[in-house]
């Protein structure tokens, strides 16, 4: 088993059993920093080295996911979950975006599992993180001569997590590979050690939302399992149709199984004040984060197999 | 040292992902000083450990007029209390260099 | 706005290593709101300069009614002041949404 | 629980730079206990927001008696006020064991 | 002179010229969790590889010194020195325990000399930390009706330090060598330097201890040379008796001589309250800690070489 | 270009665009000690190499230029600028003192370009750090029988970042390259990477300073480009003297040109209370910090070249 695995498993462990282990949230911070910029600059590299004609195509069909993916989940929410109007669309933008920590995992499994995937994954992941932020607040709100597009725009294009991501994109790609190589004694020797760590903080964090579960009831759980497994498909049967790898499929089903637990809840907390974050977070941590993590991306990978007519 | 009014501390604990937001407000009210702590706590909306991005709450603590005071409150209870983990408190304090405070 | 009772500010400044013990004793008594912040000061058991592990202080307010107030002072004096580096004091606030409080 | 003086709360807050000269000068006042919380803020001298070396604020809270508390204000008005960012407020505040902080 | 003492002296001696040095707690936590895993890991990482049938007995061996340790200072505590019953307790759960710190330097000190040692020695140091708790606490306290052992388990067990500690060990254990591998970058390739921040903290963190010490006078001066030397001894022996080699010799010797002031005191400061935690930190702190850093090790590396016969 | 610029500027926009970007104090305190104590260490290795007859006239030019460049600039900001005294004096001491986070800029821009430089060149930045404050402090109090010699020696050698460059240099010197070498894994290998994370928090930083540049009008923009390229070229002109290679001569013409914003603000504002700590560092954090860093070292090194004789 991949040792991340094991960091995030004792980290939910510990929190469980009530021990007294935190880590400072400066230290949360910190690592959550350097796993953005690193996937942010591993993408950019990438881009660097890649022809623009293969890749505009797949950032288009990728973004198109981006948008659907929210419009796709907020009636069943709605009509299905009877959540609120603001809930559900704070849910649809939380499940339509990416979680950035189950990204890395899936990338540490494919590696650890040594499967081959497209290496501008990164690039997806900061296409996906923004639309369906967009989505969900129009979604909540409508669109009206009130709409202030300038603070919705700020609210999602300048979030700490897709300045740091595109940020990081943008170096990579202007510096290529050799001028990214003298910051790789940070940034790429320490990846799977600071996601280790990253691992463990969410752990302990996703302890405090799993108990806070119970409030919200079944439903929540339902589509806590139902939503990542549905889009994953979508996830799966885009990458085939691009015609990914196996291991690129795998990631982009992954991706969007994911739910936001950084990006998303800051922004729809100040753009969709009536919206209760406890229950989006306790959807995104509580279930889908370890579910993604301990059982999806392998059950994931498996569908990528399958759509690929590669057998079993 | 002169100590010739009466001024007001105002407290409000609420949500970090709204500092932004609510300095700007408070700027707009006219407030021209104000103090933030970074603190965790428990209430009506739940536990908010600080461990992490979105769960940390800030303690702003204004000194200023009473009657600043009083638009303060009311301004934050119309437009937050509803939605967001908020309590806010108001007590005496007195001050030297009362100007400061009035400005 | 409403101000119909005169809520108490409670505030106990202790170890952070009792942080634990301390908000399980708090909700016991029926606290059901509080905000910690992480301090460091000195006082009769010494410098307490929050450089590491157990060596920090926290700072905990609790907003509540004047009979718990009383409740929370009691029970600490008699659980934690012989043994711990803890100091309380207690102040009048005028609170708005007093239900939040007394709840 | 005895309650038979009328404590003072000084807070103070100002650069943290100064940390080390202010309580020097503090305990030369006679302050035997104290508490420190490092903060950011807005005032007369700009912005304060704490990101980095020599940019923050802290905040000074001592429990003390009346006539000391009017010293060091008295103090620190005469020596950092024209020359520092730094408020101070006072307020009443109610104590159990008084003779932790008149020691 | 190995560098990492330099960095203990430089945080020392700017501390004792009151320097405006001072390392934020954050970094502090992020140093100590760092070392704890670490360590953990190593420790796991070896047990992999090695037979039960030679560790069980050196595990059971070393168990039962940690449980001795303090019962042969504590009467000595008590009668000899005077210390109240709480705080004669106290001191002996702290000298009875170990600081991981001072493993560490030990382990750098015979990497600087070129020492071998056997590679399974940080489960000594997970097997050594708690039993000295559980015996201190018993012996401040006295085993009634009422001893509350949930509680107790509670605070021994689930303290930060162990949880990472054996965590790392388990993780360790469980994914082996090449599992460990790509966590090297954040975990071992760093150690060294990290021990390095890690000493410089300490010894601003010991000048203050230092400065205390005045107030307890001459016993505890006395104590806190004399018990880790006196330790050192039955650590020496133990070692040569379950015929460890002179490297890991001088590392059971250390871990006997030296005090805890991680575990040790957070959990006594719940589980007896009534000993004074300044004077148990003065004396691991202010004296036991820079004795075994700076003259203690190579002292009980003497003892070692003695002991196992070799010639000096 | 370098990515550690490319950090800067990401720093720089996303401040300026207002994005909710922020890294916790903590950390920039944890990535300022490592460059600290890393071009500490790197100093002090390379004088374990070199022969002390070399070293001592250097080390002598450097200091006397030390104590010249805030006499040289005291009147100017005093007449023509129309300060105050003493912030004329303060104004003085933060460009007679120098910027490590400029050095190490420079350091990598030689990288970059692959241009040899002489590797003692970290002791120049302890010796330069150090003889400005004394100046600028004298410069604004004068010198009276009240002169508290004590307290200004406590703050000029005592401050954060004096203590540990020296502490760094004192022990790379005392154990040489090969005690470094273990420590390179934390200290040496992930530097660049460091740099980069700790140019992003300046970027953040300068935004801030750049915005209260307004306040204080033309003046004040005007020393901020001169008194650098002023100083550029005495330093520039030592260099040649000294003999110094192309690289070395540009590293120290950047010495020169460097605005302190770390030790110089902390020092003077107890020394010197009635100096304007904001002007001071909206010229050095506001202007000279990014002059230099994104324009200045490519002039000075051209300004080397020219001085050397080296055709362009
Ligand atoms: N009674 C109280 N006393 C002190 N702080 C409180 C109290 N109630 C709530 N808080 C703080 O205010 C925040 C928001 O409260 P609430 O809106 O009740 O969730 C909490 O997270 C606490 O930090
Ligand atoms: N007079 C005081 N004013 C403010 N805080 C104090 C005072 N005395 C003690 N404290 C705080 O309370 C903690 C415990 O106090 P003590 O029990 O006196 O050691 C100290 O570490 C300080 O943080
Ligand atoms: N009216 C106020 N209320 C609360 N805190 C204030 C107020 N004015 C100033 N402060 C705090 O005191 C510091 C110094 O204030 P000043 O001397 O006005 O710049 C500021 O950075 C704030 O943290
Ligand atoms: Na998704
Ligand atoms: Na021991
Ligand atoms: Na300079």
């Amino acid at each position: 088993m991949d040792p991340i695995i094991l960091f995030f498993l004792l980290g939910l462990i510990a929190a469980l059993l009530r021990s007294e282990l935190r880590l400072p949230p400066a230290i949360y911070e910190f690592l959550s920093v350097l796993l953005l910029l690193t996937i942010g600059l591993k993408g950019g590299v990438e881009l660097a080295t890649q022809p623009m004609s293969t890749l505009l195509p797949q950032m288009a069909a990728v973004i198109v996911m981006g948008f659907l993916l929210p419009l796709f989940s907020f009636p069943l929410l709605l009509k299905l979950g009877r959540f609120k109007r603001a809930d559900a669309a704070s849910l649809a933008a939380h499940y339509g975006s990416v979680s950035v920590g189950t990204f890395a995992v899936a990338v540490a499994y494919l590696g650890h599992q040594q499967i081959e995937y497209e290496s501008h994954m990164p690039l997806f992941v900061v296409l996906l993180e923004v639309p369906a932020i967009i989505v969900g607040i129009i979604l909540a709100k409508g669109i009206t001569r009130e709409t202030n597009w300038k603070a919705l725009a700020h609210e999602t294009f300048l979030g700490k997590s897709i300045v740091l991501l595109l940020g990081g994109l943008l170096i990579g790609w202007a510096v290529g590979p050799s001028g990214v190589e003298p910051l790789s004694g940070l940034f790429f020797n320490t990846f799977k050690g600071v996601l280790a760590l990253f691992l463990l903080e969410m752990g302990l964090i996703t302890a405090q939302h799993v108990s806070s579960l119970r409030k919200y009831g079944i439903p929540l759980i339902l589509f806590g399992l139902g939503l990542p497994l549905a889009s994953a498909c979508i996830g799966a049967l885009l990458g085939s149709f691009l015609d990914l790898s196996v291991g690129g499929t795998t990631i982009l089903a992954t991706l969007a199984a994911s739910a936001s637990y950084i990006a998303v809840p800051a922004a729809i907390r100040t753009a969709v004040p009536e919206a209760n974050p406890a229950l989006s977070l306790a959807a995104s941590l509580g279930i889908t984060f370890p579910f993604n993590v301990l059982v999806g991306i392998p059950l994931y990978h498996k569908l990528a197999l399958q759509i690929s007519g590669t057998p079993l | 040292m002169t100590e010739t009014i009466q001024p007001k501390l105002v407290v409000i604990i609420t949500e970090s992902v709204i500092e932004t937001t609510l300095l700007t407000d408070l700027e707009n009210l006219g407030v021209k000083g104000f103090t933030i702590t970074d603190v965790r706590g428990r209430g009506h909306r739940g536990n908010r450990a600080g461990d992490w991005g979105i769960d940390g709450n800030i303690r702003v603590e204004i000194v200023c007029s009473e009657k600043l005071s009083r638009q303060i409150l009311a301004f934050l209870e119309q437009k937050y209390y509803d939605n967001y983990a908020m309590i806010t408190y108001c007590s005496n304090v007195s001050v030297i260099r009362p100007e400061k405070f009035l400005g």
